[in-house]
């Protein structure tokens, strides 16, 4: 038996998307539960990633009308886009899903482009205060709570999920339009919640500078739409 | 003897057990000797009396019938005593015969549904999760895009309230004048690469101006992105003449407007198929 | 867009099996939603059922770790059995009811190929009463009273059910095995006792007919008296 074929039974049954270490898992169970199961026991991650993508060509190349992709390092069984019509009038589905709104996609750059940020930091740069906003985005799974900043209050830290990589079709953050040249672009931070900056490797720590301390976030005036 | 009493607890009832014995003779049930069958059935039964079984009714009918058969064998054949009206059909071996055969028939078959059973435990139904539309993962010309577009947004109040041009406008090119110029360029070519548009760009600074204006003119339905493939390269068309739509003020709380609340770029500016 | 590859797509995507009827109703729906989708709006049963049996037949030779079948006459996606260790590790423990004993499994048989069928008839066939094991059918669902006999006393018939094809992964009670040879009794009577070859297999026809409602119930006692 192949590991490519126990992983594709495995990706097949799955409800939910599966990565590397997810199917490690499972090999793991698998063979503890099952003797004969025991021969990929201790597969390495390089072994799975590599029968998955021989096994995601050989569904490529196959002509089927589904096949296996890989999204935010998550790997799945998805139809061909040529058989929504079908799949679509089967699940009853005829609106798309909901749009994000204007403010929730500004807020959802912000911190797309400058996680680990505080709701305040946030605020700041929009100017409006984003309760609302960043409570649906948190349900909708789209950022989530990533620690908090060392600074007076440990305000917590926000940062984007799996789910936002998916949501856009993403593989990773690097793969953000133009990631390094918008995040270095500088944005005012109030001085007094600037935030340790662990998470950007890629950003250099000068280039975040701090602005010139400033107002509080300014009146709501600022939230109208695009000029 | 307590082996015995194992094998009479598994038989299923005095068929099973003749079955049982008929496989002991190892003959095929249409040439088994039947005198010596009801003997040793016979013999099974005394021997669960003397154990003390518990005997099901079934057995000793069915012992009951084998010594009939046996007492009509062991006749001469001129002295076997021809019933009154006994058709061939009736006779008594022939009848147990048929019950064998028939039983041994449907003995076999429970055998292959149990092997079917066994088999079912291993078999696992595909549940579907709900469906992913590859399309959605992708919808590059809504998502990105629109992204991108709030980072713009962001960046020019910023600046604004600064007062200032910062970094990305101190270059030679300014926003609008790369508006100006993509427009022109893609008024003269209807199919750019998403590449091209930066071929000429010499600083890190006109990237991100070309970048801004690509986005600018995006929002002003001036231009569509396409992708053709999940991680195909973007390419830039010109978009359909339309009605110029004007965004409409969302209050704070409706995060999640339906479509039709928002014009998207896709649906209001479909892409030529070429 | 071949019409095996659509219905191949649905069931990929479906959350239960479906039956001809279920996907040709997708196939209407898809073609009033999506103009493209119009091509097989009205499919026939019978086109949709061989394009269900040549991709099933497909998927069978493919080698892959899933195929298609149709048990009860609703089609579905399953793993191969030898994938189930693994399978088993990521969907968990599945409640199955406990396997049948030995009496249900052959009284279970002979309802399944004589139905419909009295009890009196299948203790006749069983040399056993079948009072408990019959409750047991019933109450797993296996077996389901069809109707009655038109004999004195008007006894229940019983046969199978859905259930028990799903139970058993049978598409339709003709998929039982040696269902032709088991299903039509009587058996021959050979010429001479005793000598001649069994060969029931190949009883001539006028030999299979139908279950007599006739075959009025008679313990073998009855038949002779006490010597």
């Amino acid at each position: 038996m192949e590991l490519k074929n126990i992983l594709e039974s495995v990706l097949f049954s799955a409800q939910e998307p599966l990565s590397v270490k997810d199917l490690r898992e499972v090999l793991k169970t698998a063979a503890e539960q099952s003797p004969e199961a025991a021969e990929f026991k201790k597969a390495s991650p390089e072994l799975v990633t590599s029968a998955l993508e021989a096994l995601a060509q050989e569904h490529g190349v196959s002509g089927r009308s589904y096949r296996i992709v890989s999204v935010a390092e998550r790997w799945q069984f998805v139809t061909q886009p040529e058989y929504a019509p079908w799949v679509k009038a089967l699940v009853g589905e005829r609106a798309r899903p909901t749009r994000l709104s204007q403010p929730a996609l500004e807020t959802l750059a912000i911190i797309a482009y400058r996680q680990p940020i505080t709701r305040a930091e946030v605020e700041q740069v929009r100017g409006v205060a984003i309760d609302g906003v960043l409570q649906t985005l948190l349900e909708r799974g789209l950022v989530e709570q990533v620690g908090v900043a060392e600074v007076i209050g440990r305000p917590k830290t926000y940062g984007t999920t799996a789910t936002f990589l998916e949501y856009f079709g993403l593989r990773a953050l690097e793969d953000l339009p133009a990631a390094d040249e918008l995040r270095r672009i500088p944005v005012a931070k109030p001085e007094a919640l600037l935030t340790v900056d662990p998470g950007l490797a890629t950003a250099p720590p000068e280039q975040l500078q701090p602005a010139p301390a400033e107002a509080a976030p300014q009146a709501p005036a600022e939230a109208q739409p695009n000029p | 003897m307590s082996d015995y009493k194992v094998k009479f607890e598994v038989f299923e009832g005095p068929l099973d057990l003749l079955l049982y014995l008929i496989k002991k003779q190892e003959v095929d049930i249409y040439e088994v000797n039947l005198t010596q069958l009801a003997s040793q059935f016979i013999e099974y039964i005394e021997v669960m009396r003397m154990l003390d079984l518990d005997i099901a009714g079934e057995f000793l009918v069915m012992a009951s019938t084998l010594m009939y058969i046996k007492s009509r064998e062991l006749l001469p054949v001129d002295q076997q005593v021809q019933v009154e009206g006994e058709e061939d059909e009736d006779d008594p071996r022939w009848e147990l015969i048929r019950q064998l055969v028939e039983y041994k028939k449907f003995k076999d078959a429970a055998a292959q549904l149990q092997q079917l059973e066994s088999r079912q435990e291993h078999v696992y139904r595909r549940e579907a999760p709900k469906p992913v539309f590859e399309a959605e993962l992708q919808k590059p010309d809504v998502s990105i895009f629109d992204l991108i577009n709030a980072v713009n947004t962001i960046l020019k109040r910023v600046t604004d309230r600064e007062g200032e041009a910062r970094e990305i406008y101190e270059d030679k090119w300014s926003v609008s004048e790369k508006i100006e110029m993509l427009a022109k360029l893609i008024g003269s070519k209807p199919r750019l690469k998403f590449s091209e548009l930066f071929e000429g760009a010499t600083s890190r600074t006109e990237v991100v101006v070309t970048f801004l204006a690509m986005l600018e003119l995006i929002r002003m339905r001036q231009i569509v992105c396409v992708q053709s493939d999940h991680f195909a390269e973007i390419e830039i068309t010109k978009a359909e003449p339309q009605t110029p739509t004007v965004p409409t003020e969302i209050p704070e709380q409706a995060i999640f407007e339906d479509e039709t609340a928002k014009p998207v770029p896709s649906e209001s500016g479909p892409t030529p198929a070429n």
